[in-house]
């Protein structure tokens, strides 16, 4: 079907940035959005109810940086594969975004053996204000972590193939910003108690 | 670079129904908007009837409770504003423009293209299927303020929440995809010569809609997110017993509602630019003036929301800033207004339908644009706020804005949508159906609002003062008018299915415009240009000295405009 | 094409960028056992900062991208800011002219009398 | 203008009035001045055979003035009108004149309850008048009220008064009006707050210091017509929970 063959815009760039990375780019403008929305209401609310920090000493800060530290190496592993990418190497580009997705897999297993045990502690969404922001600003992180994931093995599957390469630093820049995410979200959850 | 890439031609399911091509995707939005439109428009005389004429059968709904009310005028405001205005100004002339008039040969992305469009649709199914959830449909008004939109013992219409709160969402993502879309068309995909300042002003409009509409959806759709777990897992973000506040939802409901405003208004104004210069055989005036107040009034809507709340409860204090930034927008939309008013001087105007709708847009959204003024300041905002001042005022806007221009577009890029001509006479007849009633409706309501009458009441008999069956004249006036403005738009309908055969062939250039999507034959085939154009010149080049025509085609090299374009 | 031309910036070591980032991310963690509270919250969002201009930097290349790229970023954080200006007095703030938010403060309270039975 | 359809009954429904004619008159001004320079030259310009267009890009100066110049006298409007707001918003939202009287205003789905001090002049005594859908005010008094909304956001709007303030659940927000004509008016919700919105009505009395003082007498109740027994004690009219969800 049409969509087999890339229309001559997709090919087009007149801004000088090719247009995956320019849509990438603009994606990420737009989760800036709604992750500061989110983050501002939070962070509003932490400042008015500084009751909640009794409440937030419940996280376990060591998860949480051991996830930071995960994010951070996915990241490295991420630029890594654009960098074999930009050197045509499309087979070694696939294995580093691979690591990646591990990455974001490791991550996402730490957090959920967190979870388990804060809802064992009974501590679950609704169970106050702290908490609910913490299982929605930490559910909509690690939704993006997984859709992330996802593509990335799409595109490590084509880049083995040498195909379509421009995608491997795209899903990369996605990567980083998540992982900027985190790197708020960290503090914002478990540090600050 | 000017060869053009091989489209096969799709089969039937792939033609209509998955379709990556710009064009039926903006025919699928449009279709979809006009389905929505007439919905909506049911909704008004539901309402309107009961308004008019209280507490009586309404033919074709019966009898109006206050349940059914709430839930008609909930979805009215909800279905023409995420359902109408949004997929046919901006999705649909969106897709259907920003290719043929950058000059390519379609979106960057077609499948994300489609893809939002599925989700749109997916959105308006969600949204018409709480008809039919046990409570009703959400009648908690458009802005949906929490706690009533957050628990169903307070709206009674917990599984009718949930669902208008889903379709909103959706809505919201099917658009953020369409508008990234077109703003990274636009700016990577233009035709080779195609400068900044040589896009169609209806271009840059529907990109800064877009990008607009990014920048201040965000917050909401995580404000919805937070609102979906108040009222499905009972978190606590709106609700004041447990931490929340429901002044949140009201500021991030706002910070994008009101950005909305102008989302809607600026493709308006793009497609009213147009078909002026054309009718005008006019140079928009001074252009990059026009492009400089948009982005103006783009920042400015940023600052602006809580003039929605005046009365709501915000610090007292804060509605001094507000007042001021909301006057201020309208410098530049003043400035604006005025440029298209300028437009006309020294042309040669020729008052055909679409002419007819631009200049009505310019005529009736004045009014809309000043009764705002009354609003913004918060003095007067105090008694008229949540009165039927206010809905005539925004009225004023949004008819102009969603139906006016919209009909101007139609009427305009019919003969290059499908290839015919509209019948002049029909659409005449149209126009001042519509257009003459649309005053009747809202001027009463002008007064009755002045007088105090309060929106979403069902009925004044509770009120023994405010009731003032002296005014009900008025609003029985308001109710037959908007039955005479609904049946003229079966005018249109008819008009426009009838011409899809009858019409008279329109060959590519019927208005003689400049801009590319005229170069091209009508309708466009697969893929466009036969050969992709170079631009050499600005969108609006009329009545250029020198030129053997009146008006210069973007794609035409400065040689060849002596001797003109070979027909 | 462009995208070739494009393709080509210089790659930074990433191994050391990435060490750095390590080395940050312990002076948080060991910050936030400080019970100063400013050297906690320098700790936390100081270094998180930094942290996070360091990756945008060096693995999102914003430095070497064309210079809209990060204005647009940064507006769309100013927005952010315009509406945290706008929404903390009511939202962060539990009193002010002639308005109090009671139930905020002691919840329980008033948790009683309000919501439906 | 304004009071030709709506009496005007307390202090600052004038200043309010005063600001609509004012705001009025000034865009009044330039709808009719655009709306006319629209039309004439849409007429003089009207097509013409033998008359060309001009090529104007909008950059010559003297015409440009024709679009600056205006723009200036807009924006002089703008800050008048600015001004006027602002002064008639901090007279009566920000700016508090100390009370004769206070009253506590309840909302709640769908009824407005009212407490104010009975005989002994003092609130949250057992002698509290506690009255549904009915306020009874002394005229020329000044009264500060407490308003608190039990469930949804609803609105305390008198149109008489010119005053419109939203009840949030949580939040005490205060306010004022001097009321000055003496007569019967409606209290309305103004916000969207559920199935009995249209229909949560509530009456304000303006009555002479005597016969408030009667009313007063009259009323002193002790303080077990508690609020919890509302919604059955509510007037007719105003629909309860119970019956909504039948």
């Amino acid at each position: 079907m049409s969509a087999a063959v890339k229309p001559i815009a997709n090919t087009r760039s007149a801004t000088g940035i090719p247009t995956a990375r320019l849509i990438t780019w603009w994606v990420i403008a737009s989760e800036i959005v709604i992750f500061g929305g989110l983050l501002a209401t939070y962070i509003m609310h932490r400042l008015g109810h500084p009751e909640w920090a009794d409440a937030a000493s419940h996280t376990n800060t060591w998860a949480g940086a051991f996830n930071t530290l995960v994010l951070l190496t996915s990241s490295l592993c991420a630029v890594m594969a654009h960098k074999a990418a930009d050197a045509h190497d499309g087979p070694k580009a696939a294995k580093l975004l691979r690591l990646t997705a591990l990455g974001g897999l490791l991550f996402l297993t730490i957090k959920g053996f967190e979870w388990t045990k804060d809802i064992h502690e009974g501590f679950v969404l609704s169970s106050g204000g702290f908490w609910s922001f913490y299982y929605v600003l930490a559910g909509l992180h690690g939704l993006h972590v997984l859709a992330g994931m996802i593509i990335m093995l799409v595109v490590a599957s084509d880049a083995a193939k040498n195909q379509e390469l421009q995608r491997v630093e795209c899903i990369g820049l996605y990567w980083h910003f998540v992982d900027i995410v985190w790197i708020f979200l960290f503090p914002l959850l478990y540090i600050a108690k | 670079m000017s060869t053009q890439v091989q489209h096969a031609e799709p089969g039937f399911f792939h033609k209509y129904l998955w379709s990556t091509d710009h064009k039926m995707i903006a025919m699928q939005y449009m279709f979809t908007g006009m389905a929505m439109a007439l919905i909506g428009g049911f909704f008004a005389y539901v309402f309107r009837m009961q308004q008019g004429f209280p507490n009586q059968n309404v033919p074709g709904f019966g009898l109006v409770t206050p349940g059914k009310y709430n839930a008609v005028v909930t979805m009215h405001g909800s279905i023409m504003i995420f359902w109408v205005a949004m997929p046919i100004l901006i999705a649909a002339f969106g897709n259907f423009l920003i290719p043929l008039m950058i000059g390519c040969d379609d979106m960057a992305f077609p499948r994300i293209n489609r893809l939002s469009y599925q989700i749109f649709l997916l959105s308006a199914l969600v949204l018409l299927s709480s008809f039919l959830v046990k409570g009703g449909p959400f009648g908690g008004a458009w802005t949906a303020y929490p706690p009533l939109s957050a628990s169903g013992a307070y709206n009674l219409t917990p599984a009718g929440a949930v669902l208008w709160l889903i379709a909103v969402a959706l809505e919201f993502v099917a658009f953020l995809m369409g508008g990234i879309n077109f703003t990274v068309t636009t700016m990577n995909s233009r035709a080779p010569g195609m400068k900044m300042y040589d896009i169609p002003l209806v271009v840059w409009m529907i990109v800064l809609a877009s990008i607009i509409f990014m920048c201040s959806a965000g917050p909401l759709i995580a404000g919805a997110v937070m609102l979906l777990f108040d009222q499905t897992m009972s978190t606590g973000f709106y609700d004041p017993t447990r931490g929340g506040d429901p002044l949140l939802w009201q500021h991030l409901f706002w910070f994008f509602g009101h950005p909305e405003v102008y989302v809607v208004l600026l493709p308006a104004m793009g497609i009213v630019a147009e078909v002026v210069a054309v009718f005008a055989r006019k140079k928009v005036f001074g252009y990059k003036t026009v492009l400089y107040t948009t982005w103006a009034v783009g920042f400015l809507s940023f600052v602006v929301w809580a003039h929605h709340q005046f009365v709501a409860g915000i610090d007292p204090r804060m509605a001094n800033i507000f007042s001021i930034t909301t006057l201020m927008i309208s410098v530049p939309i003043t400035e604006m207004v005025f440029l298209y008013i300028a437009t006309l001087y020294g042309g040669s105007i020729t008052l055909d339908t679409p002419m007819l709708w631009a200049l009505g847009f310019i005529a009736e959204f004045l009014i809309g644009g000043v009764t705002g003024i009354f609003l913004g300041s918060s003095g007067t905002d105090i008694y008229l706020h949540d009165t039927y001042f206010v809905i005539a005022h925004f009225h004023y806007t949004f008819v102009p804005i969603a139906i006016i221009s919209v009909f101007a577009g139609i009427t305009f890029w019919y003969p290059k949508m499908f290839g015919r001509m509209l019948n002049e006479t029909l659409g005449k007849i149209h126009f001042w159906g519509t257009v003459i009633p649309f005053n009747v409706i809202f001027i009463p309501l002008f007064i009755t609002g002045t007088a105090g009458d309060q929106r979403r009441v069902y009925s004044y008999a509770q009120f023994a003062e405010q009731s003032r069956p002296a005014l009900q004249h008025l609003r029985t006036t308001s109710t037959i008018a908007l039955l005479f403005m609904l049946s003229f738009q079966l005018v249109f309908l008819f008009n426009f299915f009838w011409s899809l055969r009858n019409g008279k062939t329109a060959g590519p250039n019927p208005w003689r415009s400049s801009t590319l999507e005229w170069t091209v034959p009508s309708p466009p085939p697969h893929g466009n240009f036969a050969e992709l154009p170079t631009v050499y010149r600005g969108p609006y080049e009329y009545g250029l000295p020198g030129a053997a025509q009146d008006f210069a085609p973007q794609n035409l090299p400065d040689s060849a405009l002596a001797e003109g374009m070979k027909a | 094409m462009t995208t070739e031309a494009e393709a080509h910036i210089h790659h930074p070591n990433y191994v050391k960028i990435w060490a750095i980032l390590v080395a940050l991310l312990i002076v948080s963690v060991l910050g936030s056992m400080s019970h100063v509270r400013e050297v906690v919250l320098i700790a936390a969002f100081g270094v998180a900062l930094v942290k996070a201009y360091l990756v945008a930097k060096n693995f999102m290349h914003i430095n070497v991208e064309k210079r809209w790229v990060p204005y647009l970023l940064i507006v769309c954080l100013l927005f952010i800011v315009i509406l945290f200006a706008g929404v903390s007095p009511d939202v962060m703030r539990h009193s002010g002219l002639h308005w109090i938010n009671p139930s905020v403060s002691q919840p329980s309270a008033s948790a009683a009398d309000a919501g439906p039975k | 203008m304004l009071e030709r359809y709506l009496t005007a009954a307390s202090t600052y429904a004038h200043s309010i009035d005063h600001l609509f004619i004012l705001i009025g008159a000034l865009v009044g001004f330039w709808l009719v001045a655009a709306e006319t320079m629209m039309f004439t030259l849409i007429f003089k310009f009207r097509a013409k055979d033998g008359r060309p267009t001009q090529y104007i890009t909008g950059e010559e100066k003297h015409l440009k003035r024709w679009i600056t110049i205006p723009h200036a006298l807009v924006l002089v409007c703008d800050v008048v009108i600015i001004v006027g707001a602002i002064t008639v918003w901090y007279n009566i939202k920000q700016d508090m004149p100390a009370a004769d009287e206070t009253v506590r205003v309840i909302a709640q789905q769908w009824a407005w309850s009212f407490q104010q001090a009975g005989p002994d002049g003092v609130m949250d005594t057992a002698d509290d008048i506690r009255a549904v859908g009915e306020l009874h005010v002394k005229i020329n008094t000044t009264y500060h009220f407490e308003l608190m909304s039990r469930d949804v956001v609803h609105s305390f709007a008198i149109p008489a008064f010119r005053l419109k303030q939203d009840a949030l659940p949580g939040r005490t927000i205060t306010g004022w009006f001097r009321p000055n004509r003496l007569g019967t008016y409606d209290i309305q919700c103004t916000q969207m707050c559920g199935l009995g919105h249209g229909l949560m009505a509530g009456r304000i009395i303006v009555e002479t210091p005597k016969d408030h003082a009667a009313w007063l007498l009259r009323n002193a109740s002790p303080a077990q017509s508690g609020q919890k027994d509302l919604p059955a004690s509510a007037p007719e009219g105003t629909i309860t929970m119970a019956e909504a969800r039948r």
